[in-house]
């Protein structure tokens, strides 16, 4: 028996998914936390691509941004605190038509997530992470995360932070994710962009999205926002059209120059980083799959455990 | 053995060369190999154990595992019987010794008027010791001989296969087929040595030196089923197969490592997948990955491990998520031994985790039951949405047994997950109902989509810090281990159905406490045994069977706690608070003996 | 309150002005601000609290958390009392509701006869149900005007400190005093509109609208000692300074963070660290490290992250170092009710690690225990170098008390490690006594440096797999802790000494436990507590004090379990296997009410 | 009372540090297990470098290699799997007088205990971590490890590894160790200068060592092995002689240069690909000590618990 079997017949009448048909509880952050603005971006992306709505599943750890599911109406889970990464890698590979989102923060899936994160990019397992990176942990009330600034003033360092904070951009290209991009959730055309671009890519897609907490580090990304007075620099990707500007423009596939623009000091670069064409582990465990099959020329699984008792006799 | 009478008189050396001679007929042989691990001498015990198997035989074997690295002394004892055999024996009627120091240790296991088959090109045994019967063969320069040195040590145990196998008359041409099954697709010349090596050692004129030879008598047990002869972690491997277990993940740890080892290499011929994840508290998210996603999911370890599971099991049991926790118990705490035997993670498994986590927990009481304890898990995860622990241990996880060819037509599972839409209306967690989740893919026809969640819920599955829920949820995630409780069969009593003493045991103990039940009959006790499978929750009206006797004992492998109870003992007092509820426990890291049990449990 | 007849009669409300009243005496008052969180009604009652505190009254306060992310709903309440106050009241005497939803959900709460006293700006109160006394005052409007509309809302709960103060006739010297010390550091205008807010309550004529004003009789209690005023978190923050713990490191979790964020910033004035490490795992291990350098250290956080402790606090168990594990419990399973209380952990807390891992459990009973409860753990620790539980919870972490002033020159450990130079042949494990570890930086004076370890080993801290060394060492780890038994003073029994009924609680329920059996004694009942601090190993003995009583019934805020009992029950009727023993327990996330217990528990 | 008052009087005479006094149990690997070199390698630098005794401390996670505390005679802890780092760190928080080094292997270092390696590098914990990779799984016979290189046939892997590996020195650079190298267990001197190098700084310094696991993995390194044939290839460190040839070699404090160099296929560089300077979390949380009692200039334990109940009444 072989697990595709499992996938169901998609149902002839199918009206549009509207941004009702995907909307579900009212949101439980505080007014104007930059989360919302990611949602709304979601919801776009939603709409837009017309999925199955039976094959949309949204997932999360926990924090303020992990409770990201409640808010979609389609399947999903509410995990534990920095493990969301497997949990989505699972369902990725044992139900490749379900399309795989998820949803975290930065304490959620740099600080205590951190490895599963490393070792999902590596493997290369097929779905599309959204880390809501507001420097600081919301939900808990304003202690320091992986990504707080030195001198940002929090419950666990009122002195200020003084632990070299993590780069998630580089941290994400040296373990190997195949795509690697980062936005703002001021500008939610450009979230909008990147979700998709993440959806579309075949692999461990993963975007740093700068989503403000209101409540306890305001301005945090204001540097980032136009509106603010900051400035937000789009990397120019190649369009390989051999002019001469193409000389200057960012080669996605490029490891090393993807790496250097990770190197650019705050707020940085948004827009993809990095971008490459890597099997997934979902196609190589389905090649293994296949072959160990054919070689048993698709015996039932009854025959199949019989024989291995034949040998054992 | 000791029951017949062959082999029992002390004879010293004889060179009288008999060239052949007439074969006792034995019920029961124990035989310990004793060398060092790199000497496969547990390929030898697993040959044997295979061709008992073959023969209808029963048989049982044991083996220690070095704890260096590096390999070192280790033993693998194989105990064939034409009857029952429960236990791998208290005493070795033959003792193979290939070095000094495996005569030196083990020696005092061979029981008086056993026969000690020794490397003469290694050691001289104390001749003057007059209560063993010395064979002394050069296995070392005979196998070398035979091999034309090349393979230096390598083949020494499949020339003394040869040699036990002229010694107990075994079908030599169902070993030589064994041997090319097992050396087969490696290259020709290696089964040829191997062939080469058993023909020289079955050749050797043992005769001259021994004064019989023996034969089993053909085992009475007329079973229709041919035997299958394996270990328990590829029992319990096979056994979630059987149960329709299709994906898993875990990280390597002894003694767990072979299961997934098996699984890994096995869930793909039947679609699935196992994934070797980079720590245990990836595995276990993984597993309820799969889970969710539809395919009930195994995962496992030994202690250490699962008690890095121990939150994610948590959430197993509050979003109500099936789950296979497989724990193939070591000696503990912390990195403890490695490579003994413990049966002490019993009230992690029921207690381990925070807050009111009900979960069920299994154990298996031999190989065979590894198989079926692996789809009794399966049923219930099912059956009630939760995650079920099944416990092993290294001893089972090693020993190898021949047991009845299982009915697959019968017993296995088509796990396909169920996606039809649901209709209107469906609850992701009803209060008067067992949670039945919509996996991922699965057309919910009122449009509304679940989210299963670790956070208290109502039954739409929204967060609540309602206090009424929290009550009527707690009440509903406890109630559905109440009704498993109910339907469980309270398990048969194994000798005296009443009287004086009832032994109580659970997982790999149940060989050695029934072996010890029926000698103390003998012997003339009135006792009892009643071994459990389902230790958590336990089966409704076990009360009843504990009025029938005056003492109840129960023994495990384990220690005495504080207060002077082993694990299972303070479950049962804790739920029974009957005072004569006894505990006999012990904490060598080795398996029980009979012997033990009689003078510790019984005296 | 109930019991003095002053504000009993059900007044109507009045508008004869009648300046000043002459004030009733009061001995106990239960006052309920209802608002939302944003409205800082914590902070009121924080300043009532802090006022009896210096009153030398006795205080406790209780208060609910949103669990949303955004504020919501909560309240605050405060208890004062002239003579003990043992729990923060089953109703109110006097509730502020601040609006609509605030007085919907909480004038249930509110005794008849008692006063609402609510925000005539924001909502009109039901005036036909005269079973209460009605005071509205347009805080918001006045509040604005006061401040002159700059801090909208801010400034509304300063505002009702003042009324309750002209109210109660509270000293507003002391008052202001308190409210310059809060606010001081913050500029100048901070502090000068929070006492033009309160001045603005204060002298608002609230005489029109009351048939009385109150004032507390003078507390009876003489202490030589001052009060000091705080909540669990911080009690048990500085008890663990005071037992010379002086390195740790956590994560974040609530309701554990407030204990951590106290210690980060505590402890470098000591010249120690608390470390917030990525995960639980590196945090406990981060302890251990500090542990074994020498240093005594602590880890802690609630239910969850306990769980991932699991390994690492086993690994302690088996290399004997000591460790200090607090977990201050909110609502389970998994993310379960982060916000809200249960005593759901005690079982994992005893049985949560793998293998035979023996550790001690102790529960703080009130705030103030806290404080203490934290030195009695380090105690413990140093002397028979273990692993302890400190288990507290989510009501006494956020709950206000007011006790004695430690006297810290009496309780103050000085935890300087012993770096001393060893003379020769000491072993890291001796069998016969117990484990004194060496710390890196001392000196062997033979040459021979110990290592500690998670493997089974023998006196000398050698890796070992010796059937008896391993017997031996576990017998070695489980003696210290029945020794540590025999050592523990039986607690003394509340009430009754003997009789019908014994009430047996652990952790926070100590204060309403205590109040039922008052109220019981006074209604003619022979009811008695005890209440356990020592949890696991339990203090020897205690059968004497179950002998003295015909039931026991342990009243607990978790599960009944499958069988029927609570975790406490469970464990004590493993540990006495009496019949005798039931249990009472309820599981909706809040404190116990007198009531509760009263009708629950002494039926 | 300050911690630092614990650190005890050095006593006066001291027999000099020889191998023998360094060296504890016999090694339980197998014969030719590539660990012995290391060890052989550690007791050397201890012999060259004298360090007090009681100060050297030997820790590790659980593997073969890390069972290295018991063969080396000094204040040791064999601690659980994956977590040494902190552990580590801890003890060199507390007690900075002391020599702090740990040892394991990439199953301990890279896959489970990939997160605290990130996280004791950008807190730049002042300790010298060895990581033995042996590609593989040792202790517990032959399963796939993070830096198993694709098509390794393991007993997890049985048609050879699918998982894209780790690569050590990207992931260090990227998480923010300041000190990073890598040598060969075949090259004895190499291995002590990069040692010696790594004790001397003042850091988060961690050497991948490859070290040949001969019962699993045997001649995985021969690649890097001159005496099998291989190439050694020597990283050249900028000598700052502004000679023509100097352009050409490494600046150890140029990150993307050092990032570039890691990117070298398979065997790959030997050296330090990477050695800055940047505070210590151990001189930063001493400077907050040390600010925080000057305030109270000094006061006692019992004074200043007795200020804050002061302030609680
Ligand atoms: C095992 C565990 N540890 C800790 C917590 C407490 N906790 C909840 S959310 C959170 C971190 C929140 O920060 P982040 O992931 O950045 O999400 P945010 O709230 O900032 O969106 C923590 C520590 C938990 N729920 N479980
Ligand atoms: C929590 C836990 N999980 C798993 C194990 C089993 N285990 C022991 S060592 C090891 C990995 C060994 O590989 P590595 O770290 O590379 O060291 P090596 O033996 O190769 O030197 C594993 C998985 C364990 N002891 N504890
Ligand atoms: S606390 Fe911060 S992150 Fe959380 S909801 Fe509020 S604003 Fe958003
Ligand atoms: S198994 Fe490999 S790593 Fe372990 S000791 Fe043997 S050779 Fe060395
Ligand atoms: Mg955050
Ligand atoms: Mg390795």
């Amino acid at each position: 028996m072989n697990p595709l079997d499992a996938v169901p017949p998609v149902a002839p009448e199918r009206e549009k998914l509207t941004k009702k048909a995907v909307t579900a509880d009212h949101p439980t952050w505080c007014p104007a936390c930059g989360d919302f603005a990611v949602l709304a971006s979601f919801y776009k992306v939603l709409e837009k691509r017309q999925l199955p709505h039976e094959n949309i599943v949204t997932l999360a750890g926990i924090g303020c941004s992990s409770r990201f599911p409640y808010f979609v109406n389609s399947h999903g889970a509410h995990f534990i605190h920095g493990r969301s990464v497997p949990l989505a890698s699972a369902i990725s590979l044992a139900r490749p038509e379900l399309h795989v989102f998820l949803f975290g923060g930065d304490g959620d899936g740099l600080s205590i997530g951190g490895n599963h994160l490393d070792h999902g990019a590596r493997k290369n397992v097929n779905l599309t992470y959204v880390i809501m990176d507001n420097f600081v942990y919301g939900l808990t009330k304003k202690q320091t995360s992986p990504t707080s600034p030195i001198g940002y003033k929090s419950k666990t360092d009122p002195t200020g932070v003084i632990d070299h904070p993590v780069n998630p951009i580089k941290k994400l290209i040296a373990a190997g994710a195949t795509f690697v991009a980062r936005t703002h959730a001021a500008q939610v055309n450009h979230m909008i962009q990147m979700i998709e671009r993440a959806m579309d890519h075949n692999g461990f897609s993963v975007i740093e999205c700068l989503s403000e907490c209101i409540e306890f580090f305001p301005g945090a990304f204001d540097a980032g926002n136009p509106r603010k007075g900051g400035e937000f620099k789009v990397i120019e990707e190649k369009k390989w059209d051999d002019s001469p500007e193409d000389e200057a423009r960012h080669d996605v596939t490029d490891e090393i120059a993807a790496y250097r623009l990770a190197d650019t000091a705050f707020p940085g670069l948004f827009g993809v980083f990095y971008e490459i064409d890597r099997p997934t582990k979902n196609a190589l465990e389905q090649k293994w799959v296949e072959s160990s099959r054919a070689k048993l020329n698709h015996a039932s699984d009854v025959e199949i455990l019989q024989k291995t008792f034949d040998r054992m006799k | 053995m000791s029951s017949s009478p062959v082999l029992s008189e002390s004879a010293t050396p004889t060179s009288a060369g008999r060239a052949d001679l007439r074969p006792e007929h034995i019920r029961d042989a124990v035989i310990r190999l004793a060398g060092n691990s790199q000497d496969g001498i547990q390929t030898v015990g697993a040959f044997l154990a295979r061709l008992a198997g073959r023969s209808a035989q029963e048989v049982m074997t044991y083996m220690t595992i070095p704890s260096t690295i590096s390999g070192g002394p280790s033993i693998f004892q194989v105990r064939i019987g034409s009857g029952e055999v429960l236990s791998a024996g208290d005493e070795a009627d033959f003792l193979v010794a290939f070095y000094q120091h495996s005569y030196d240790d083990h020696i005092y296991f061979l029981r008086e008027g056993g026969v000690l088959l020794y490397d003469s090109d290694q050691f001289q045994p104390n001749l003057e010791d007059k209560r063993f019967v010395y064979v002394g063969v050069p296995i070392t320069g005979l196998t070398v001989e035979a091999l034309g040195g090349t393979a230096k040590d390598k083949g020494k145990n499949i020339f003394v296969l040869g040699l036990l196998a002229s010694i107990f008359r075994l079908n030599s041409d169902k070993l030589k087929a064994l041997i090319r099954e097992r050396f087969g697709g490696k290259d020709e010349s290696v089964v040829n040595t191997a062939i080469t090596a058993f023909q020289a050692g079955y050749a050797y004129p043992v005769g001259n030196v021994l004064t019989h030879l023996y034969e089993f008598e053909p085992s009475p047990r007329k079973s229709e089923r041919a035997q299958v002869t394996m270990d328990g972690n590829q029992a319990l491997a096979y056994g979630l197969i059987a149960a329709g277990v299709r994906y898993g993940a875990g990280y390597p740890i002894t003694p767990w490592s072979s299961v997934m080892e098996i699984l890994r290499s096995e869930f793909p011929k039947y679609g699935g997948l196992f994934v070797q994840a980079e720590d245990e508290l990836a595995s276990v998210s993984l597993a309820l990955g799969f889970s969710y996603s539809g395919w009930l999911a195994v995962t496992g370890s030994a202690g250490p491990g699962i008690s890095l599971k121990a939150e994610a099991i948590g959430w197993a049991s509050m979003a109500e998520i099936p789950l296979i926790v497989v724990n193939v118990q070591r000696g503990g705490p912390s990195t403890g031994l490695p490579t003994n035997v413990e049966q002490s993670d019993l009230h992690q498994a029921v207690f381990g985790g925070h807050g009111d986590s009900p979960r069920v927990v299994l154990a298996a009481a031999n190989v065979e039951d590894c198989f079926y304890i692996a789809i009794e898990a399966a049923r219930i995860a099912r059956k009630y949405s939760t995650p079920v622990f099944i416990l092993s241990d290294s001893s089972l996880a090693t020993r190898i047994e021949a047991f009845d060819e299982p009915n697959l037509s019968e017993v296995m599972v088509d796990p396909k997950p169920d996606l039809s839409p649901r209709p209107p209306g469906v609850k992701p967690y009803p209060l008067e109902q067992i949670t039945r989740h919509a996996p991922p893919g699965t057309r919910m026809l009122d449009g509304k989509y679940p989210v299963v969640t670790g956070l208290e819920h109502d039954e739409m599955g929204h967060p609540t810090a309602s206090a009424r829920l929290h009550s009527a949820m707690t009440a509903k995630r406890r109630k559905k281990y109440q009704q498993l409780a109910d339907e469980l069969p309270v398990p048969p009593v194994h000798g005296a159905q009443e009287g004086e003493t009832l032994l109580i045991g659970w997982g790999s103990t149940y060989g050695p406490i029934s072996e010890a039940v029926n000698q103390a009959r003998n012997r003339g006790e009135s006792v009892g045994s009643l071994h459990l499978r389902h230790l958590h929750p336990l089966p409704t009206g076990l009360e009843a069977v504990f009025d029938r006797f005056k003492r109840i004992m129960v023994v495990e492998m384990n220690d005495q706690g504080l207060y002077g109870y082993g694990q299972l003992a303070t479950l049962l007092r804790a739920r029974f608070c009957s005072p004569k509820i006894e505990s006999f426990t012990k904490t060598d890291g080795l398996t029980f003996r009979v012997r033990e049990i009689l003078e510790g449990a019984l005296k």
